[in-house]
């Protein structure tokens, strides 16, 4: 299999689309003459020409409601944001207009179009750029939220979410973006709402996705032989709809969780994770579902403030031993 | 770059035939007598959560809806019981959905606020003020992309013109010749705020000119001088894809929503705009044109007036939404 | 004590504290001549004029910003939002600016402002008009979320909030303002991060906030005569920062908890009080933390399917049943 | 209501005396060199995150600096080095919150974005494009409020210009009469966006009369021409509490942030903004006026080359914030 770039995988997602279907266009800042803030559309304006590929003011309230008008309109927009920090300003489209089109019109409207753009930190941003905004978008029914942790899911998922009749707001994370793995060419899709057990084993259920799981795939080895637990790694891939069962059935097998999420804590998705398995698995669990997440303050700029602040590997660590016991 | 009006010459209106301009006087009066039938709903509980009538504006949505073709589109607020009616959803599927029933035009989930038929055209009925302006200029995107020549109308309040959706939304419509109508009902009052109290921007189509568009602005106590703002406005959009921005001059009758007494404006200023009641204003051209007699304009008047009380008997027995309502159009169903 | 309706409460507070200090001032949609959409502020333009009670277009992004600026440019504004649906538009400045300001400039810059509106569902007000948004807001370190659920508590907090020196968001509830009941007079102050057991009781722990605390206390006595449990009824009234301890006390005589709340399910606060009682609790629970949340689709405008949405009392029944292995 | 050029009558810059002008060339000069040697330092990997040079719009931060009293107010986005230096941070307080350092002006939490310092009445320092302006009129509204003559300078990029927040901004400064002077740094690129690719607005100054607003344009390559233009308005804003939309028309020498290799502007381009460069313009002044020898500007020149460089040396060398930094601030101390 080929290999590439997470951001190339994207970028083959979106053009294997736009061939197969006229009706999908990328639109955002800096998408088309600049191939992209982070270069996800490179080359694609070479390609597809200016009708299908389109830079925007920095207007991001604007263009997300364009976005929406013309998925309603009969087009199959993806709508490129260029941090989910700026897609706040827009939050009211997705919300108000875009999450209750279908139910408010009793279906005739529809919005089939994607939300996507880099989420999370991106090493020493600072505060106002560095923030993992999932749950602001989990919480609404209407929408669909998938957040890819490799190169070949962001290309599975990518093209299922172009191609879902809903819409999808697709978070990557800037970090990845140069990360490289395997990509099966061609027709590579992943279902909506379908996890993944990237790692099995018999000890722990480590739930994560996006760069956390990305990480922890790079340090699984080692978390199993510094701690000695056998470590299964479940990854949702989809928060909305969630794959409840695939993390339950885990849990049932291993009676102990942790969750590894980037954010704020409080209202994180992992609280929303960690509350569902305590109802469903609550006979089954050996300890506390237990969380690591960002410390709760907003991200400092100075690098080794930052490193703190993240998830890292001896909080990781000291979660593991917690729910195992060890001491 | 502002719309000419060239005063001499014939108006696009002068060409409506007499079953045009019968249509507008019958959709106007229906308009007004549906809505009173609302207002007696509402204060006896049939109607729940908020209900903004439209009375006094008819004039606007009956002139543009004329003035647009059947496949052309429309995206509105809250305020469009009229412009649902005018847009040819059935009296009966509009009640009904104030009714909150499953023969609602939209099964009962939307109420007042949330009219929609796609089939008609109709794209709501959005209650974020001004933010149904950018979405608009979207379906517009979409018929240009698409290659038609279908012309979106986008109308706003003049609340909405202080919200920064308005900004970004004209940028975009002008920057990409997207062919669109903004329709500014300015009945001077956003709630309870006259406009001249928190708007430094006036007159609105003046500053529309800021954004390197077509612009005007037009008597919307007159459905024949909306005709002719819209008419021509939509025909441009068809044929070169630029956008215009118009303003159309109006008044709200009522309160701003069931609740609102109203005494933010005094008794004067009313009368003053009742006098420019829109339906009267109407019946005098076809009377002077010799195209109706006072007694047909008073049976249409009558029908109105039968048609909403039928309507409303048969909401009050019309089917409760069934619970399974609840759960469908979250998302598609899958396929 | 006088009886005071919930929106009185909240406008003797408001007056009291603008007596107190010239620096507090109140801004908002319709809050001047009309006397606010809810009257919540009614007389209040006639008693301090037009310089402290001031009527704003309907641009919610620009007045929330103004209200940050002139809070950090010395002031103590009161920024009323008519609703919080409408306040995803400025959702920006409150997360970007109001919350992160401290933090970023080391301590330079203060906030010290009020967000407050009616939040919640009104009452057969459909999709967009329906929505409990708090945990959109305790999701992020630098804000404070307060949610009265009487009419004392609703001034004392305010009042509290009101000389904060940090950012508060403050979620009133549409259905309540016109609730009775008796308010202390004068210097009522209810201190931020205290929570309180509204009644006591030995079988279940019921936690609930705003609206939905209301409803339970009206219905509390016919829920434990219909069940046979002795329920005890904890409201945080701050979410963030959270009286946590009252809750985990509660939960450790009880041994079983529902949470009632108002909202989206996913990600709802709920999940957060969930995550942190399974933490903390673990041994003592003897059944899964249960919430009763509303369903998870867009608000309805048919009443009878509203009744449905929200959290009714035979919901509450079956969870409260369900906690205590009754059946 | 544009501001009218008085052409024949005295500018206020010509007042300006020798100390003044000279403090103003040093100023711009001091702003080069830092940010020659922060490109220096961010090369070898000791500043991080994103850095964004002004190098080429000097004259802005340095001509509106010296317009203004040391007790008013700014308010920027994230493009500031230079504002700040201007407005008298320390150099080395700069330059150790660029290296993340606990002697940084915000202590090492804010970075290259977000510089603070509210006793010299610098207000920062922030991220999300657009959105300081209608904050910035909320701090001038204190002002107002609190009845100081305090003005308000807000900074924003032609980048922000279609953003809604400035319309909001605009609006809210004028029908309530906000003591502020909106600066829009017109350098033509929002990132690799050519402004007229995306905006519609043009003159972005000439918009800002539907606002009803006083406003004009400058020369921002030009330290005295900015001086004029904010002296104008900010005495407007001071004795009038009327706002001013001023435009200075500017270049930036250097890409975007220092990864971009700003492949959408030609080399020609590039060339003949640099000969604008502000700097040997205000030399020229001062040599002409024989207010300077050129010896003595090299000297500047050479005093500010050293001072970069030892600033640099010691923000190397100074201490990593303490770990409890991470958590203070959140909050106010509990009192
Ligand atoms: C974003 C937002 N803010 C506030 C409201 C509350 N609100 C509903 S209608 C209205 C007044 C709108 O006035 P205008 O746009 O002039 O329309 P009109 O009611 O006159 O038709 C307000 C403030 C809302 N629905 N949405
Ligand atoms: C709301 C928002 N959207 C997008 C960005 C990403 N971004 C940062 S700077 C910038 C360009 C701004 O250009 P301009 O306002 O002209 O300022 P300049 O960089 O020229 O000083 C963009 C798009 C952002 N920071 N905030
Ligand atoms: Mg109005
Ligand atoms: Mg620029």
């Amino acid at each position: 299999m080929p290999e590439l770039l997470f951001r190339e995988a994207l970028n083959q997602a979106m053009t294997e689309e736009m061939e197969r279907d006229e009706k999908v266009f990328l639109i955002g800042e800096e998408v088309a003459e600049y191939d992209g803030a982070y270069k996800v559309s490179e080359g694609m304006l070479a390609r597809f020409g200016e009708k299908r590929v389109i830079d925007t003011p920095i207007a991001e309230l604007g263009f997300v409601n364009i976005g929406i008008g013309a998925a309603m309109g009969g087009l199959r927009p993806i709508v490129e944001v260029m941090t989910f920090n700026f897609a706040i300003l827009a939050l009211d489209a997705m919300v108000n207009t875009a999450a209750k089109a279908r139910y408010m019109s009793g279906g005739q409207l529809t919005v089939p179009m994607v939300l996507r753009g880099a989420g999370g930190a991106g090493g020493a941003l600072a505060a106002q750029h560095s923030q993992a905004l999932e749950s602001q978008y989990t919480h609404f029914p209407g929408l669909k939220v998938m957040m890819p942790a490799t190169p070949a899911d962001a290309k599975g998922m990518l093209k299922t979410a172009i191609r879902d009749p809903d819409p999808v707001v697709f978070i990557e994370s800037e970090v990845l973006y140069r990360m490289k793995g395997e990509v099966p060419e061609g027709e590579h899709l992943i279902p909506m709402g379908k996890g993944e057990i990237k790692r099995s084993g018999k000890d722990v259920t480590v739930i994560a996705w996006s760069r956390q799981m990305w990480n922890l795939l790079h340090m699984v080895d080692d978390l199993c032989e510094e701690t000695g637990l056998d470590i299964e790694l479940v990854d949702p891939r989809t928060l909305r709809p969630l794959d409840e069962e695939l993390l339950f059935d885990s849990v049932r097998r291993t009676h102990r969780v942790v969750i590894v999420e980037e954010g704020h804590r409080m209202n994180g998705f992992g609280a929303e994770i960690s509350d569902r398995i305590q109802q469903h698995c609550f006979d089954q669990l050996d300890a506390p579902v237990t969380r690591v997440t960002n410390l709760d303050v907003p991200m400092p700029y100075s690098p080794p403030l930052e490193e703190k602040v993240l998830p890292n590997r001896q909080r990781i660590v000291e979660a593991l031993r917690a729910v195992a016991y060890l001491d | 770059m502002a719309t000419r009006k060239k005063k001499t010459d014939a108006r696009p209106s002068d060409a409506l035939d007499q079953e045009t301009l019968l249509w507008m006087y019958r959709d106007m009066t229906r308009q007004r007598r549906m809505e009173e039938g609302f207002a007696r709903s509402y204060g006896m509980g049939k109607i729940h959560g908020f209900c903004h009538l439209y009375i006094g504006q008819e004039a606007v949505s009956t002139g543009s809806t004329a003035a647009i073709r059947p496949d052309d589109l429309v995206v509105s607020a809250y305020r469009i019981h009229g412009q649902a009616l005018s847009r040819g959803i059935a009296m009966q599927a509009i009640a009904d959905e104030l009714y909150g029933r499953a023969s609602g035009c939209v099964g009962g989930v939307g109420g007042s606020m949330h009219l929609f038929d796609v089939e008609k055209g109709f794209l709501g009925g959005w209650g974020l003020v001004g933010q149904q302006v950018p979405m608009g200029v979207g379906v517009a995107f979409a018929q240009k992309y698409l290659d038609n020549d279908r012309v979106t109308l986008v109308y706003m309040g003049d609340g909405a013109m202080q919200q920064g959706a308005i900004h970004e939304a004209l940028n975009y419509a002008s920057v990409w010749d997207i062919p669109c109508v903004f329709i500014l009902e300015n009945n001077n009052y956003g709630m309870g705020t006259a406009i001249e109290r928190v708007s430094a921007i006036r007159p609105f189509h003046q500053w529309a000119a800021g954004y390197n568009m077509d612009h005007g602005e037009f008597d919307g106590m007159d459905a024949l001088a909306t005709y002719d703002a819209v008419h021509t406005a939509a025909e441009r959009a068809r044929s070169t894809h630029r956008p215009t921005f118009l303003e159309a001059r109006c008044a709200r009758f009522r309160g701003h929503s069931m609740s609102d007494p109203g005494k933010y404006r005094s008794r004067e200023k009313l009368e003053e705009e009742k006098a420019q009641d829109p339906i009267p204003k109407l019946a005098r051209v076809l009377l002077d044109r010799k195209l109706a007699t006072q007694d047909e304009l008073d049976a249409i008047d009558r029908e109105a007036k039968d048609e909403i009380k039928e309507v409303l008997k048969n909401a009050e027995k019309a089917e409760w939404p069934a619970e399974d309502t609840l759960y469908r159009n979250v998302y598609a169903d899958p396929s």
